[in-house]
């Protein structure tokens, strides 16, 4: 069984094609690596490779399959595409949002400022509403020159993370 | 002389269990206070006595001075040791806890507000020959007025929260088209952080070094200074990044400075730990910026290179002790360095991130020294400020300092939430900062060697990829097997080894 | 002289992580080896490469030279750190690498061999006119022989393994019905551990003190000490705790002892970081006991106090480097104290425990440094040293050392293995230990005062009481819900607060 | 329902009067605690009691209802005797033993040497078998004067945690 995992911007597919406890042949893409995997089910991953010790950890994240990873140098989002998230990507639901036309809050906060109206043109670049989240301000730009759409929240508003505060048009 | 035998410490994280490590080894008891978000976190635990003081907001809580009294009074404490932020700066606290016959761990209500207020700060200093930056000499409440002195002074000019601290309230102005907004949005920070909206204007100084000087002064007239701290690193006028000696600094500099710290704090018969921030330019000219009436949350770096614990300086001269405090008995020995590891998004302009901890390794063995507070499993509120540890680091030289920060941050690993780790290390392998030419601007001016670089081998990446494929294939599996016990300690898979060198 | 690229690290444990630190700090790449049953352990997943090398037991691993060297070839390494025991002292491996065209980070096999037999490090001691303490000149091997000579010395009478270390293969004998049993014993230890059932024989000094001098020599015939440790400590002829200064120490002592081991240095041609042990008996006679060839498990205390990096030291050295070692660049600043961390039962015999290890909280803060290797979840093999962590604490004064070790001793907490944390708390508050007067006879002397006493307050058993029946109720609850998801995190139970001050 | 719990050689008495939430009104014997306790499913425990903060972590034995349980300055054995374990405690059988006539290992290792014989008379003290295990020999030494029954081991042997090694009569 081959599966796509898809890390941070690349799609590599992967099959095991022999496997002794814990040691193992893995096929990434058109590489074969021979490797010895001892892993925690907490996601602590200890991996050697001809002598290269690795050291991973799995975070799992919000949605089902997806996971920052963390290595001693550098982290990654991490995707399994199996038939179910491959049947969800092709349908546009779920996945990668493509051209946000909107300001979503980053985390829980307080809106400070809102500096703009609907109807309001808007280059890129300008500040258009003022949150305050852990002690600090912070100004949130337009992504692009367009139009105020939506205005979803008023100054004084206690947000959560992930919502949406302004659309444009 | 009565000495103190238990301290309330009126705050919370990595200060508040700072403290307390020094009360243990004094044998002086800890009283915590904590607020709703607050039940179970460390310095709650790590304290003898704990106490419920209010809701999450810290006005509902930390900033709640006739509660925190009330619960220094009903505990039995002699002295309320009240850390950074919070109330560490507040007159009226030092003053309330005086009228409460409890020992304030910090100076006089009088030196707080002389010096808590920046325009006044100023006047003194100047009256005590201190050379100080051009700006305003009163508190601005009048939005005109403003407008018309921040033309006066002339472009590059700052606002700064009178009553401010920490980046709170502060703003940075090179055209006169952002100085309205920069105006408001600076005044309704400083009414939200400090309940006073005035500002003070003051001129910018290009390529400045922020160098601040510890000063101690004990209740008998003695002050010394333990030299200075460099804070040049800072991203949105906080602080990233703290080193002593300073890579500016020429021991008749040194010598100078100090004086004037010393001085400076004779000017107002301070008592306790105190900062100094001066603004150096290029040419090795300073100025004084403020006094910090407090511990600083860089304090350690000193306390590294001069071998004093200063928070045992701080309640041994609040106790009222002759403390033998003589400049020529105080030494720098080697090169400490200071990281803060916030959690926040470094490549998303340093959005601060609350979070669950998920897994925590800290490092370890020879000049290390960490400060913090989470732990794993730990939910960071989103209350408070987003500082989680700091990671302090010795070495004979500045260049063995680096090298070790680098590995000590190689080995730092925090999961789960989003930190400045990686980036710290970024930091460590700039060329601008190895070879200490840096002032308050290196971070916008290495914005490219700053940014991640995407250096993993192809091979690494690959490994991640099998890690998660068999992550994703032993869920699949734990379908079919429900009734399986998992542990809650986490347990290596036990296999049988394979002869495979 | 070609700089080391990459270091095989011959050994396990705590060490082996202490020297990928340093290597990682100078840019050095680490190569580890594991038995079977390191596979999962720190050292493999700390290095940069990681290769099986046997089977658990050491002569099938760790002790495998062939092997190792094999190893060395294969990923490229320039060099092998051989840590402490093991192959440190095998004047045979060091003998290997050189054949092999592999650095061997220690001295020459001509110097293991002389010092590491006994007798013939006393003989040369001798030589160099360093005064030994009265015994047999030569390995014993003939057991009425022996027996001869230890009545000829007189009681006490001290066996030791000719080839022996760290306390294996050494008996004491009082009286003259133990010594035939203890030369048995004595004798079949020595041949389990070193393949050499070989003894010898010295008087034993009453109230002795063991003082050793750490030295640096490089290969361009420089020498310095670094002043000395006091590892009187010890139980099962172990060392528990060492400190430096040593309490003893005077500054005429301190300049005599050192010269005498510098010379003891020169007299071999020393090369690298070395330690003579030395005996000293309380009119301050001092004696030559050995020289250890090698890395001290407590070299981390003359680290601290000197601002030394040991092993970078080591390195240099064996690179060649001519470095600038002067005796009068050296200062001892301040005081520190090393605590080792045993998996054992203090409370029985000492015994030693393997066992899975359940949760870890490091102690953290100003004037610590912890050296362990063990994880949440490790599995202590049955196979090697029951050490999992070294504590090193620093004090400005010898009261603040102890009084910061206790505070850290409190903090520390390993909870699935019994430690010897809280005994070495007793220590700590032991009045001869806090006042300086104690001998290698300490832990017999002070028995009663370091037995569990048993001190919790009724309220806090009680607490104790109400946690399990928590816990348990808890338990019982959950057969009826076992669908549900166990999180692999611990997680704090979520509750609503309630207002209850 | 009260329980009884014994910890190291004290037997208490438990019952919950109260809770709400995390706050308890508990009965330990003949006191009465107004406690917050806050745990995790891990065994960490938080409890505040009249101000004091206490720390304690319960960590499972290999028999059930067994814990060992640590508080920052003191650990204890601490066992739940329901009325399951006071049925096999009454019984004689698991419990407490009384008066071992028998040295047993207490880990994993290797039989060094045995000093005394089947039927020999041993004195309190004397040194009857020598055990070697993470590099350390350990002499064990006769609890009593008595007479030695059976030696279930010989030299060399490699025995387990907790094995019969030589019986007394």
């Amino acid at each position: 069984m081959s599966v796509e995992i898809k890390i941070n911007n690349r799609f590599a597919r992967v099959e095991v094609l022999e496997q002794n406890d814990n040691l193992l042949k893995v096929k990434v893409d058109d590489k074969i690596y021979d490797i010895d995997l001892m892993h925690t089910p907490g996601g602590t991953f200890s991996i050697l490779e001809g002598g290269h010790s690795y050291n991973i950890e799995l975070v799992p994240q919000d949605q089902p399959k997806k996971y920052t990873a963390y290595t001693l140098y550098k982290n990654f989002n991490v995707e399994v595409i199996d038939a179910e998230s491959r049947y969800l990507l092709n349908r546009g639901g779920g996945g990668i949002d493509a051209g946000e036309k909107w300001i979503k809050s980053p985390m829980p906060g307080k809106v400070v400022m809102v500096l703009v109206q609907e109807g309001d043109e808007v280059a890129k670049g300008q500040t258009v509403i003022v949150l305050s989240a852990m002690k600090m301000e912070s100004e949130y730009k337009s992504p692009f020159d367009g139009k105020v759409g939506k205005i979803a929240v008023s100054e004084g508003d206690v947000v959560e993370g992930n919502q949406v505060l302004i659309e444009f048009l | 002389m009565k000495p103190i035998r238990k301290i309330l410490i009126a705050n919370r994280g990595e200060i508040a269990i700072r403290i307390m490590r020094t009360c243990r080894e004094m044998d002086i008891e800890t009283v915590a206070v904590y607020s709703e978000a607050d039940r179970t976190s460390l310095h709650v635990r790590y304290a003898h006595e704990a106490y419920y003081i209010g809701k999450s907001p810290s006005p509902e809580s930390y900033l709640n001075m006739d509660r925190i009294i009330e619960v220094a009074r009903r505990s039995g404490a002699d002295a309320i040791h009240p850390g950074y932020g919070f109330l560490s700066e507040n007159a009226l606290f030092s003053q309330k806890c005086r009228e409460a016959g409890i020992i304030f761990i910090g100076p006089s209500p009088e030196v707080i507000r002389t010096m808590g207020d920046k325009i006044s700060a100023r006047e003194t200093m100047m009256k005590a020959g201190i050379p100080v930056v051009p700006g305003t000499m009163k508190a601005i409440q009048d939005e005109e007025e403003a407008m018309r002195l921040i033309r006066e002074i002339g472009f590059p000019v700052m606002l700064k929260a009178s009553a401010g601290g920490g980046g709170k309230g502060m703003r940075l102005v090179h055209h006169p088209e952002d100085a309205l907004p920069a105006l408001r949005a600076a005044r309704s920070e400083a009414l939200a952080a400090f309940g006073d909206d005035s500002v003070y204007i003051e001129k910018y100084i290009t390529s400045p070094h922020h160098i601040e000087f510890q000063i101690l002064m004990n209740n008998h007239g003695n002050a010394v200074h333990l030299f200075e701290r460099e804070c040049s690193i800072q991203r949105r006028h906080q602080k990233m990044v703290e080193e002593t000696p300073s890579p500016l600094m020429t021991p008749a500099l040194q010598e100078e400075m100090g004086k004037v710290a010393v001085n400076a704090a004779k000017a107002v018969s301070y008592s306790g730990a105190g900062t100094i921030e001066f603004l150096v330019d290029d040419q090795l000219n300073f100025y004084f910026l403020e006094m910090n009436t407090r511990l600083q949350v860089e304090h350690p770096i000193t306390e590294r290179v001069t071998g004093i614990d200063l928070v045992k300086m701080q309640i041994l001269i609040a106790q009222g002790e002759k403390l033998p405090l003589l400049q020529e008995n105080l030494t720098q020995s080697g090169h400490a360095i200071e990281c803060r590891i916030y959690a926040e998004d470094p490549d998303n302009n340093f959005m601060p991130g609350a979070g669950k901890i998920s897994r925590i390794a800290e490092p370890m063995g020879l000049g290390i020294r960490t400060d913090g507070y989470v732990y794993e499993g730990y939910e960071i509120p989103i209350y408070y400020d987003s500082m989680i540890s700091k990671l302090i680091v010795w070495g004979n030289t500045r260049d063995e300092a680096i090298k070790r920060m680098k590995r000590a941050l190689y080995e730092y690993k925090i999961t789960g939430v989003k930190t400045s780790i990686k980036y710290l290390e970024r930091i460590m392998d700039c060329q601008d900062f190895i070879e200490g030419r840096y002032n308050t601007h290196f971070i916008e001016n290495n914005r490219e060697h700053l940014t991640d670089n995407n250096d993993c081998a192809h091979s690494c990446e690959d490994m991640v990829v099998i890690a998660a494929y068999i992550d994703y294939r032993e869920k699949l599996g734990r379908v079919f097997d429900t009734k399986e016990f998992l542990p809650l300690q986490n347990r290596w898979k036990k296999t049988t080894h394979i002869h495979h060198f």
